[in-house]
């Protein structure tokens, strides 16, 4: 017997960012595994961690993610020695900085994930994408995208309209 | 027979316009620093300090989308931004140095090429401008033969009175239908003396002798001297009300994205920055020479006027100290 | 405008069961940039392969996305394939919707929106690809190895043997390292020198070996492939090509009395020697400090009497710059020093032992070199202090390993077994003594090793007590061993005429240096460390650096010969090939825009980055930017994300596919 | 209010000490001109308005002469090294006027090859603080028009520089007002932080007068100038202006010296030194790291312990 698909009123975007070694490996083995997740996350790879530059999750967060997952290998595991050490310290700072100007972190998950751990995968994947559900879409920079400097705003309704039958 | 309008209506004045759905902007304190800002009521006017940005915003923003474009079915589909529907706008507030811009810049924007974006906005506004009672160290309009109560640019001008009401003079048709449709608000009589304006501590300067100084030393060490320092920003032309060189970029994809004209800078390093690498104005020295012949010959070359109004923004927000109208002063005393 | 395959696989229904794969197909199709999309029941199939090749030549495609399983799977196989249909292989990705997608979710509508967005974030990464050349390096065929002793040995041996150049660069006048000062070894109790000596014969007699004894790294440059390795030849004072080694300079020698390192200071030797009668080379060195010529300037005899002339006191240090394409490294270990706490180490010291006060208390070492033939005693087990046999020994294992407290945590792994065999050795020799071992466990895996421990306690009457020692100190001509045995619950004082303690194996002293030269790393302790601790157990992180031995970790003989031989298999794998070739996913850097604060170098872990200078053609430096060596580079693009003008690059993970995607969200 | 008044007339640093630094930056600055130790020394010299000042790169002795140092030299001049006077360097050794949060900068720079100490000769200013923005620019140094950042300044002694000129003096008890924002603006709800920074960013005008004034920018190409990608947009429109700091805020985290010349030259009055201090805060007590007077091998970020902290890590 299936489980009745739940149907929910939101389903968020959820972006993840992973090492190939590790992360990714770790969620082929999920998918060998026959295990089952929300459908809701987009996994892009890369070789390590330490190539996961702050700008691509900002980016992320500007194109829409309402949550983004960074996951690489366990420190010690890199495939490259010490990128995930690199990466380690730069995200530390990095959350600093946005929750310093009030992006909630709860959107924002970092882990690592062997190859070896499809389960954990499907866990922080799963926990991940269900509290951003509760808390919602991510308004703050979705926002930020439409706004304009007062001056350069169209802001008659009309002409508002017309401008979204562009966009 | 001028007529007179009390602080009081000059609000009230801004608070019918507002309920007309026009976009009326003057200065407002927006934080900790007062900008020209869209007013939604008379309260929000704030005329004791000059606003750290000119007026030309509200003909020539910041930024504004131009079209957007969208590949579809193999087809590129391109929107222009509709500027018939641009609002109808009431600048008010604003003393001669930021009222007299549009004066200067309608040149520029309506010659060989029309700037209908900068056009429909001046077409859709109505420019009321005001005497400037205040000033500091770093003003210097009348230098460049504009004065605290030049009326150039404005439709209707305002003259502070002492007894905090105002004189008002209609300048063109534009200030005559505003006084005319608010007729209520204002009144006739001679009213009070006016307020005094403040001394200036750039005397006035030759302009004819400075174009010519500047024709003739295109290469001068002055340049080095006194602009090795620029660090490159751009603050001084940003926030000019006669600087008006943009940038076009398009944003997003190459399939989907919008084409933005935003302001720029003849500072920045890459304002002439060729495709093949070459940069003909490669130095720091040979961008702020720039500024200083555009201003002062190039503009009048064309346009038989100067392109700067004395406000002296950019002496104040320097961040290395750079002062046009010191370096004005020294181009005026020399001899050769 | 690009032009783009989409090919959705069905993966017979692995995929389409959960995913409409016509659907995917469709939706790739009206991505802008695609030319041509469809579905196939099994692209990895002969037919399918055909399929993606055809659809290259007929619809002029640019790049190839096919969606399908992971690309661990087969991202080779469609490589290949685009490849054959002459497209640049890299141009060609897979998009995962398989293991990320049908097998993953059960509602159908949500699998396939996914499926169509993971195919069109890929469709931007294959349109912002580049065509990459694989990075061809070439191979010098010559292998250096670093310490002579078993481990290097055996490695020169087997790369020599293979047919490729080794040298062989030792710090000590003779080859043969603690091997070769071993009596008998475990668990067969043959000797050491008998299957030792032979082995640095074959060394020295091999035709592609070059022997560097009394010889140091003193500098390395390069990488994998292509290194150059300063080698400084410290001054023997005997001329190498010229010495006979009929070993008149040593008997004539004057200065006699030097205690000999080989046999632990406990025998004598001269001023002019070889550390060992079956040394190799047998060629002698003057040791300066203790030479009467080189500290008073008068003497001479070893000159006068050697009679090809070979003596020179003039001989200075030289170096030569030896060029290799891989190194191994052997350099070995040396025991823990008890007594005193290792200047600047934050191991302490066992000052309650008295070791080094007490002459009879003495380390694993010195009681190989009492129990050896060819050693001081010739054979006998004499105490140091007054050449007596002792009739009680006692005999302590982890001594330093295994003792937190003192700073070192790891086992040292030969101890059990070399106790063990000494107290064998002991019972052989003094049949009426009786041996005690304080041990806090016995770890005895290997083949015959438990056998062998067995048969110590339960054939060779030693004594066994779990415990440890507190105290030592010398009572009359007797050593006082204060212990505890925890299995019985008592304290125990034996009465003992010598102590053999079982000290830690270290790494040898500046080994850390060696390993800045080499530009490998290390643990705390100095031991050298392994690219991955299972799976490249003896490859270091730097491409073309090998381990081997006790350099690495504390070994015993037969798993430092495994490892040798496997460190000359991986030279010999490298060898293998005239041109190294390599995945071109490498870091570039952008010359023009390289402002070079070089934090890309300060994060490498490969050591790939180097400073680059930029000349005008006058040859004035204009600036310094950073360069990646393509051959050293592993690709992990930790440099990029660092740099702050992103001036460095890394193929294959560009900013504009990682952005395209991004924006594809 | 009384009581305030009072003591920002008791505290407050006299024309006359600024008067002895200027005596001694110029008796310097000569001798090593004269003796030919540098090329040029880049410094102050007066503004035509009152209480003004501006940098100068002086190669003259007649120059030198007139170099100043008072309130009103605010700027970080070690920017010059890296920008508009880099040319100067490779004629010779150069002098300069540092303050000694100019010098964390000049440390900053050799950390990151882009200064070698043998190529300066430094003049460090035991300085008692400068003006702030908006304030009275009269003679005397108060609490009243004293710059936030130099009310909490740690390094008034230029420890390391070549020759120190001044004695020591500072103004006593001020009001960590930087410090009290922090606290202020952390304390706000998550909501609220955003607002803040929101409405600062939105004013933008992306005149870059913070990264051209700021001595770590020193990259040839920006990353926010770079179109192909685009990772930040260029233009001035409230998305890209977050984007823009926070990549700046994110780049200067562990190598900003905290001169806070970003926040000063910032012509709508961002608080952007806020930022900057914010990741400093945080990289001490995460690395227990901060900006020193003396060059260091690594930058905490170009660095890691295996033990770091990843409390944040599932």
């Amino acid at each position: 017997m299936h489980a009745a698909t739940k149907q929910h009123d939101f389903e968020p975007k959820i972006v993840a960012f992973v090492c190939t070694w590790c992360t990714y490996a770790g969620a082929d083995l999920a998918g060998t595994s026959r295990m089952q997740y929300p459908p809701n996350v987009r996994v892009l790879k890369f070789p390590c961690t330490g190539r996961i530059d702050p700008v691509f999750i900002l980016r992320a967060f500007q194109k829409g993610a309402d949550g983004v997952l960074v996951s690489g290998c366990h420190p010690g595991d890199c495939h490259y020695m010490a990128g995930n050490f690199h990466a380690r310290r730069r995200f530390a700072a990095f959350r600093a900085l946005l929750d310093f100007v009030g992006v909630d972190l709860n959107r924002l998950q970092f882990s690592w994930v062997s190859a070896a751990e499809g389960g954990k995968w499907v866990d922080v994947v799963t926990e991940l994408t269900e509290r951003v559900r509760t808390m919602g879409p991510m308004p703050e920079f979705k926002e930020l995208e439409h706004e304009e400097q007062w001056s350069g705003a169209i802001n008659t309704p009309e002409l508002k309209e017309a401008y979204d039958s562009i966009g | 027979m001028p007529q007179i309008i009390t602080e009081q209506n000059l609000r009230n004045l801004i608070d019918l316009l507002v309920k007309e759905a026009k976009l009326v902007v003057g200065p407002k304190l927006s934080g900790s620093v007062v900008l020209y800002e869209p007013l939604t009521a008379g309260s929000d006017l704030t005329l004791d300090a000059l606003p750290r940005r000119s007026s030309k915003e509200l003909f020539f923003p910041i930024c504004e989308d131009i079209l957007s474009y969208k590949r579809e079915n193999g087809a590129m589909k391109v929107n222009d931004v509709d500027r018939s529907k641009f609002p109808e706008a009431v600048l008010i507030g604003a003393p001669p140095c930021d009222a007299g811009s549009p004066a200067i810049l309608d040149a520029v924007m309506s010659w060989d090429y029309k700037d209908e974006f900068y056009l429909e906005r001046r077409r859709k506004s109505t420019i009321v401008g005001i005497a400037c009672t205040k000033g500091d160290d770093a003003c210097f309009c009348r230098a460049v033969g504009l004065a605290p109560d030049a009326e150039a640019g404005s439709d209707l001008f305002l003259t502070p009175l002492k007894d905090g009401s105002y004189a008002c003079n209609a300048v063109t048709e534009k200030g005559q239908a505003l006084v005319a449709a608010h007729q209520n608000l204002f009144s006739e009589g001679a009213g009070a003396e006016p307020k005094p304006f403040v001394d200036q501590a750039v005397a006035k300067l030759d302009l004819v002798k400075i174009k010519k100084w500047l024709e003739e030393h295109f290469e001068d060490p002055l340049w080095e001297k006194i602009a090795d320092i620029c660090v490159g920003c751009g603050a001084c032309a940003f926030i000019c009300p006669a600087c008006h060189c943009f940038d076009i970029n398009d944003e997003g994809s190459t399939d989907d994205g919008v084409r933005r004209k935003h302001w720029d800078a003849c500072g920045f390093a890459k304002f002439t920055n060729h495709a093949s690498g070459h940069n003909p104005r490669d130095v720091q020295n040979k961008r702020y020479r720039n500024r200083i012949m555009h201003k002062f010959k190039y503009y009048d070359d064309k346009f038989g006027k100067t392109l700067c109004t004395g406000c002296g923004r950019c002496i104040r927000a320097c961040p290395v100290g750079i002062d046009i109208a010191e370096i004005l002063e020294t181009i005026n005393t020399k001899q050769d | 405008m690009s032009r783009i395959g989409v090919f959705v696989c069905h993966c017979g229904e692995n995929i389409s069961r959960t995913v409409d794969v016509e659907q995917v197909a469709k939706a790739a199709g009206e991505i802008p940039g695609v030319a041509f999309s469809c579905d196939y029941k099994y692209m990895c199939s002969d037919p399918g392969q055909t399929l993606l090749k055809k659809a290259v030549a007929e619809h002029k495609l640019d790049g190839v996305l096919v969606a399908a399983c992971s690309p661990r799977m087969h991202e080779k196989t469609f490589r290949k394939a685009a490849e054959a249909a002459g497209l640049n292989p890299y141009l060609c990705e897979m998009a995962n919707i398989r293991e990320h997608c049908s097998w993953v979710h059960e509602d159908r509508d949500m699998a396939t929106a996914k499926a169509k967005d993971i195919v069109k974030l890929m469709v931007e990464r294959v349109r912002k690809g580049k065509s990459l050349a694989p990075i061809t390096v070439p191979v010098t065929k010559r292998a250096l190895v670093i310490g002579g002793g078993i481990a290097g040995i055996q490695a020169a041996l087997d790369i020599a043997d293979a047919g490729h150049r080794v040298v062989l660069v030792e710090r000590e006048p003779s080859i043969g390292g603690h091997m070769a000062q071993l009596s008998e070894t475990f668990p067969t109790l043959d000797c050491s020198q008998c299957i030792m000596t032979p082995k640095m014969v074959d060394v020295a007699n091999h035709p592609n070996i070059t022997l560097f004894t009394y010889s140091e790294i003193e500098k390395v440059d390069g990488y994998i492939g292509n290194f150059q390795v300063t080698v400084k030849h410290k001054a023997r004072s005997v001329d190498e090509s010229k010495c006979t080694g009929c070993g008149i300079c040593m008997t004539k020698c004057p200065k006699k009395k030097i205690p000999n390192e080989f046999d632990q200071g406990h025998g004598m030797r001269p001023a002019i020697y070889v550390p060992f009668p079956q040394a190799v080379p047998n060629t002698p060195v003057i040791d300066r400090e203790n030479c009467t010529m080189f500290q008073s300037g008068k003497c001479g005899v070893c000159a006068k009497v050697c009679g090809p002339g070979a003596v020179d006191y003039e001989q200075k240090d030289t170096f030569t710059v030896e060029d290799v394409g891989a190194i191994v490294v052997a350099t070995g270990f040396k025991l823990y020093t008890i007594d005193r706490k290792p200047e600047g180490s934050p191991i302490q010291g066992y000052g309650e032992f008295g070791y080094g006060t007490i002459p009879d208390i003495i380390d694993g070492m010195t009681f190989e070199r009492l129990a050896s033939a060819s050693g001081p005693t010739g054979g006998k087990i004499l105490r140091p202090s007054d050449g007596k046999e002792p009739k009680q020994v006692v005999f302590i294992q982890c001594v330093g390993s295994r003792a937190r407290e003192k700073g070192i945590s790891y086992c040292s792994k030969v101890c059990c077994m070399y106790t063990a065999k000494h107290t064998m050795l002991y019972h052989h020799k003094v049949h009426d003594g009786q041996a005690y071992v304080f041990f806090m466990d016995a770890r005895t895996p290997g083949k015959g090793y438990d056998e062998f421990w067995r048969r110590a306690v339960e054939e060779e009457e030693a004594v066994y007590i779990r415990g440890m020692v507190s105290r030592m100190y010398q009572r009359g001509d007797k050593i006082v061993v204060m212990g505890s045995d925890i299995q019985v619950g008592v304290q125990v004082e034996i009465e003992a005429d010598l102590v053999v303690l079982a000290t830690a194996v270290q790494p040898q002293d500046g080994a850390d240096l060696l390993a800045q030269k080499l530009g490998i790393s290390y643990d705390k302790y100095n031991f050298y460390s392994e690219a991955h601790a299972k799976l490249k157990p003896v490859e270091c992180a730097t491409a073309g650096i090998y381990l081997a031995g006790a350099c690495q970790g504390p070994k015993d003989i037969p798993d430092t010969v495994s490892q040798a031989s496997a460190a000359a298999a991986k030279v010999m794998t490298l060898f293998a090939k005239d041109k190294l070739e390599r995945d071109p996913v490498v870091a570039k850097v952008n010359e023009k825009y390289c402002v070079g604060c070089f934090a890309c170098k300060k994060v490498c872990a490969y050591g790939a980055i180097e400073e680059k200078e930029i000349r005008d053609r006058q040859g004035n430096l204009i600036k310094k930017v950073a360069y990646v060596n393509p051959g050293v580079c592993g690709g992990c693009g930790t440099c990029q994300a660092t740099c702050p003008s992103k001036s460095i690059e890394l193929d294959g993970y560009t900013d504009e596919q990682i952005m395209a995607m991004i924006e594809a969200l | 209010m009384n009581a305030k008044a009072n003591k920002n007339q008791v505290t407050c640093i006299e024309p006359d000490y600024y008067q002895a630094i200027t005596e001694a930056i110029r008796k310097e600055a000569v001798k090593i001109l004269k003796d030919e130790t540098v090329v040029g020394v880049v410094g102050y010299l007066p503004g035509r308005r009152k209480g003004t000042a501006s940098p100068a790169l002086v190669t003259t002795v007649e120059e030198a002469e007139k170099l100043i140092f008072s309130p009103a030299c605010v700027n970080n001049l070690s920017v010059y090294l890296t920008k508009a006077k880099k040319g100067v360097l490779k004629q010779g050794k150069v002098g300069i006027v540092a303050k000694g949060c100019d010098m964390r900068a000049l440390a900053g720079l050799m950390t990151e090859s882009q200064l070698q100490r043998e190529d300066l000769f430094i003049i460090g200013v035991v300085c008692p603080g400068v003006y702030g923005f908006g304030v009275e620019r009269t003679g005397t140094l108060t609490e009243a028009n004293i710059a936030r950042k130099c009310r909490e300044c740690t390094v008034h002694m230029p420890e390391g520089a070549d020759v120190a000129a001044g004695t020591h003096a500072e103004l006593a008890d001020l009001t960590p007002e930087e410090a009290q924002e922090m606290a202020r603006i952390e304390a706000m709800p998550q909501a609220e932080r955003w607002a803040f920074w929101k409405e600062h960013f939105s004013r933008c005008i992306r005149c870059m007068a913070c990264r051209q004034v700021c001595p770590f920018c020193y990259c040839e190409q920006c990353l926010c100038d770079k179109n192909r990608p685009q990772a930040v947009e260029s233009s001035p429109r409230p998305a890209g202006n977050m984007a823009w700091h926070l990549v700046r805020a994110m780049h200067l985290a562990g190598r900003c010296g905290g001169c806070a010349e970003c926040e000063r030259v910032c012509p709508m009055d961002i608080p952007l030194n806020l930022l900057n201090r914010r990741m400093a805060q945080e990289l001490k007590e995460l690395y227990d790291f901060e900006a020193g007077l003396t060059p260091v091998d690594k930058g905490p970020l170009n660095q890691y312990k295996e033990d770091d902290d990843q409390s944040f890590i599932k």
